[in-house]
């Protein structure tokens, strides 16, 4: 395993050190439990919008904290959920006593451990409130399973969530905004290579020179089906098929879209995506009204991509031109 | 023979050694149908254990217990770390106020602790988790004590029926956690969790004979 | 070769036209010849900025086009200058009749091109000044060479020259601006993998399981030596080492940093690197006055990094801190 | 014999079969001191040259070497681009009002392209570049041409001063271009540049016998 590390047990320390350094006018780094936190939180009065998961999807979620969007992200271990006390130490630092919400990726380990944190605060007399984002369309949702990944659409509802708190909104209406945003997301992703986690050494899955797995989540999870490998055409159009059927979409709609690199593969290819995907929709009357075109929710340094829809409304599309001032995204700041 | 407080704690030591030897088999069971984090999650837990014990031993069995709740939860982080992190946190209520554990005591450390991951994980037996190996150890003991077993029996019996249902995992289909993502692809695997269920209750049943 | 494209010849043209769909609002792309312009260009009495180059470097240079940075990129293939078709077009395209300073990175190829397409607009009657970025100091700098590549502090030069062409600068000062930024530049990179050239079809260089190619080019091209994998904090301290001796840089100095990706190595590893970085210039008395930590001169997919160090003064920093809005770098905007 | 438009035409669409089947080995060449793109680059420019020819050829001589100046220099890109294109450019000036091209037309056709590429390109003889088999080949065309030799043993003698010029790289240290940056490291390898201008004077020599 070749990385730019020192010790494969301290990466994630000595990157928020680093990231620390490179940001101080964004934001803080709390290494005892490890958190990281808005500058100049908190803020009286304002809703406080936490999210966390485990390492190595970079820049969410660390890279997100800032104006406009969360006010504190809790790593875990690389593609390990955090644990309960970095998100109980994160909720009271962002809580301005307008109470705090926590937007969660719907992994078990990630519920769990953000469940008991919630219960800690609650017991601090803190209102926390929590949603789960599950956006992933390549898992089967049903009663009988874990129930779909929360992938992409993550990004879009801390950034959209982060607006509202920053409007000043009251928790219960950041809340809703952020079902609302969940149940009107839809995200694919496929892998052309695997990643390797520091701790682990070697490769988190194997793929043959000719394979590519698609539907696959955001730690190397395998997907749907593993297949030879296809021109981008093709790829894109399964997994815009695969999304626009699940809401479903409709003619008419205006969506957010991102287009999203798993970290090793050019920008160069991940416009080349965009430049199938716009077309697609509007050859079905979807207006593509925002998006977002790079590396968001990374797998470390795995190849491949994934698209993320948003139906979007007018309040939406307002909030997300509104400032965003994060190491990972920002306009208007 | 009933336990003191230094045959707990000998317990959680050598807990450490034993997730330390299997943690690249229980990171390998975890890349099959899982994230590949098991064994790494485990080790650095109970290794963050050792090291607060050796800083700071709580004089009695229930805040050994609660230590290792707390450690875990703290440094496991991932599915396992709130479950077991639950599983010790019960045990240690079961245990308030004891200073030696019986045979019946242990049986209820072992209840408790189990309560507490299904009510944390809402897993029920046949879905493919930690449950599937300590459900039927716990029941295993139960029927041992039942029967007027001494301790070590007892605890033998709970490794075994462990054992069984760590393996029994093996054609389900997982419905519970990362795994269940997978559906049917997860089918002819060993679980993780119930690997390391197994090996909490078989090292538990050597050091306590 | 498994990569997001349809056809390798067609990548190039297939990108830019998902680049063009997704920044309707800063840019153009022309196809015959092929360029990228701002989407106001010309803008009458403003100086124009140009910049390009091989592609296989996003976001550099297509994705520094936009307001406060460049006025037009020529993206030639991948890892091959453009032509002189194409800039003498991109420079008819942005002169507002004050001229156009076309920012070449030293390379003979696209030195050559570059001459061509000048001698063709000097032909029209439009002012064109060039300035040659070469700040590698992986390269030995020999008048019996073709010296120093350009590298990293071709980002900085562009937004810099950018910033002060928006502010209304005359060509001649912006010219001498970039002359003096390129002079104040040094950098070094390093690779842990290869990547692979689409039309090629497999990897540009081969490294072992355990080594690393220090001072290495943007494309590839080996550098100073083939070592065996050393801890970040070594590698660091190597390149900072020789980037530091070789200006050289002084206590009290203030820099614009820059830790750029090569493409395929985590942003938590950039961090990491940054983390490192700082520290060392701070023991050595040098202020890191501002700084960026990303992808923003990569070599496709390749995994590594370079360090940039770009001595500033107080004009400089003002320049810095101007509004820019290009879809790879943004703020103010 | 003397050369008309069509056997013009002739060489430059060989030169594009040539360079299609040396687009590997010159492009192999270009990866161990280059960045692995010369023989892709002519490829390119080649075939858009026979493209362009298909569509709209030139009537006379001039005309043909014009459009293949224009073409490589849009088309090629990378040093080679401006290079070739500056050697085709002065070619044709050099054949300006010229129905026919007689033995020494085509070596002022040679000497005017050489010429074109060492003020592009600022390369004196020994700095491992194109220039290298072209200077000797067209110092052996007029060697020949004042021998009073025939169009085909001049430019015979041409290819075979170019093939010694190219193996003559080898051992050079790289003073221009990209390999220059490898400095020592370069010592051992055949320029890729000096290869295709071998193959240009070559293919030159095998059409126009
Ligand atoms: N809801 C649940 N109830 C009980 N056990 C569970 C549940 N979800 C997961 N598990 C157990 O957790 C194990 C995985 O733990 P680990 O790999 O440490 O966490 P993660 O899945 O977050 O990476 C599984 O093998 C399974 O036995
Ligand atoms: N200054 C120069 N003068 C003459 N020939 C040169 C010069 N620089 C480079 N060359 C030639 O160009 C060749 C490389 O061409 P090519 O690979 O197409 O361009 P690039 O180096 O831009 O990728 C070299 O092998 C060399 O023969
Ligand atoms: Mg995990
Ligand atoms: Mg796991
Ligand atoms: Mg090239
Ligand atoms: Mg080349």
């Amino acid at each position: 395993m070749k990385k730019l590390i020192n010790d494969p047990d301290r990466v994630v320390l000595e990157s928020l050190a680093g990231l620390a350094l490179a940001h101080p006018e964004i934001l803080r780094v709390s290494f005892d439990p490890v958190y990281v936190v808005r500058a100049d939180a908190p803020r009286p009065g304002k809703v406080g919008v936490i999210s966390g998961g485990g390492s190595g999807h970079e820049p969410m979620h660390v890279g997100f904290v800032g104006r406009g969007m969360l006010d504190a992200a809790c790593p875990g271990q690389v593609f390990t959920s955090p644990t309960p006390d970095q998100i109980e130490a994160a909720t009271r630092a962002v809580d301005g006593g307008a109470g705090v919400l926590h937007i969660i990726k719907n992994y078990t380990g990630d519920i769990m451990n953000f469940e008991m944190a919630a219960e800690l605060c609650r017991a601090q007399g803190i209102t926390v409130r929590a949603v789960v984002i599950n956006d992933d369309v390549a898992v089967e949702d049903s009663l009988y399973t874990a129930g779909r990944r929360g992938v992409g659409a993550t990004v879009l509802a801390e950034r959209l969530c982060g607006a509202a708190a920053e409007r000043g909104w009251a928790l219960e209406r950041v809340e809703a905004l952020c079902r609302r945003v969940n149940a009107a997301a839809r995200s694919m992703g496929m892998a052309l290579t695997p990643c390797t986690v520091p701790a682990a050494g070697r490769p988190n899955f194997q793929l043959g020179p000719d394979e590519i797995e698609m539907g696959i989540g955001i730690h190397g999870e395998p997907g749907r089906e593993r297949t030879r490998w296809r021109p981008a055409r093709e790829i894109v159009a399964r997994m815009t098929e695969t999304i626009l059927a699940d809401l479903p979409f409709e003619r008419g709609d205006r969506v957010i879209a991102m287009v999203n690199g798993m970290g090793g593969t050019p920008l160069m290819e991940l416009y080349l995506v965009y430049g199938e995907l716009q077309p697609l929709l509007e050859a079905r009357g979807i207006t593509v009204a925002r998006r977002l075109v790079g590396n968001y929710v990374t797998s470390l340094e795995m190849a491949g991509c994934s698209i993320t829809l948003v139906k979007a409304d007018d309040e939406m599309l307002s909030l997300w031109d509104d400032p965003v001032l994060t190491p990972g995204l920002r306009w208007g700041a | 023979m009933a336990l003191g407080r230094d045959d707990v704690a000998a317990w959680l030591r050598a807990l450490r050694v034993v997730y330390a030897e299997n943690k690249t088999l229980l990171t390998d069971l975890d890349a099959a149908i899982g994230d590949a984090d098991h064994g790494i999650n485990l080790d650095r837990g109970f290794s963050a254990l050792v090291a607060e014990l050796d800083k700071n031993a709580p004089a009695d069995i229930r805040g050994l217990l609660q230590t290792t709740a707390m450690t875990l939860i703290r440094h496991v982080g991932g599915a396992a770390g709130p479950l077991y992190g639950t599983f010790f946190l019960r045990a240690a209520s079961a245990c308030a106020g004891k200073q030696r554990l019986e045979a019946p005591d242990v049986v209820a450390l072992f209840e408790a602790g189990l309560q507490g991951i299904v009510e944390r994980g809402k897993a029920a037996p046949g879905e493919k988790t930690m449950v599937d190996a300590l459900a039927p150890a716990v029941e295993a003991m139960q029927r041992s004590l039942g029967d007027g077993g001494r301790l070590g029996d007892i605890l033998q019996a709970g490794a075994q029926a462990a054992e069984e249902g760590m393996k029994a995992t093996i054609p389900m289909e997982a419905r519970k956690g990362r795994a269940s993502y997978l559906g049917p692809r997860s089918v002819g695997h060993q679980d993780p969790g119930a690997t390391s269920a197994w090996l909490l209750v078989k090292t538990a049943a050597e050091r306590w004979r």
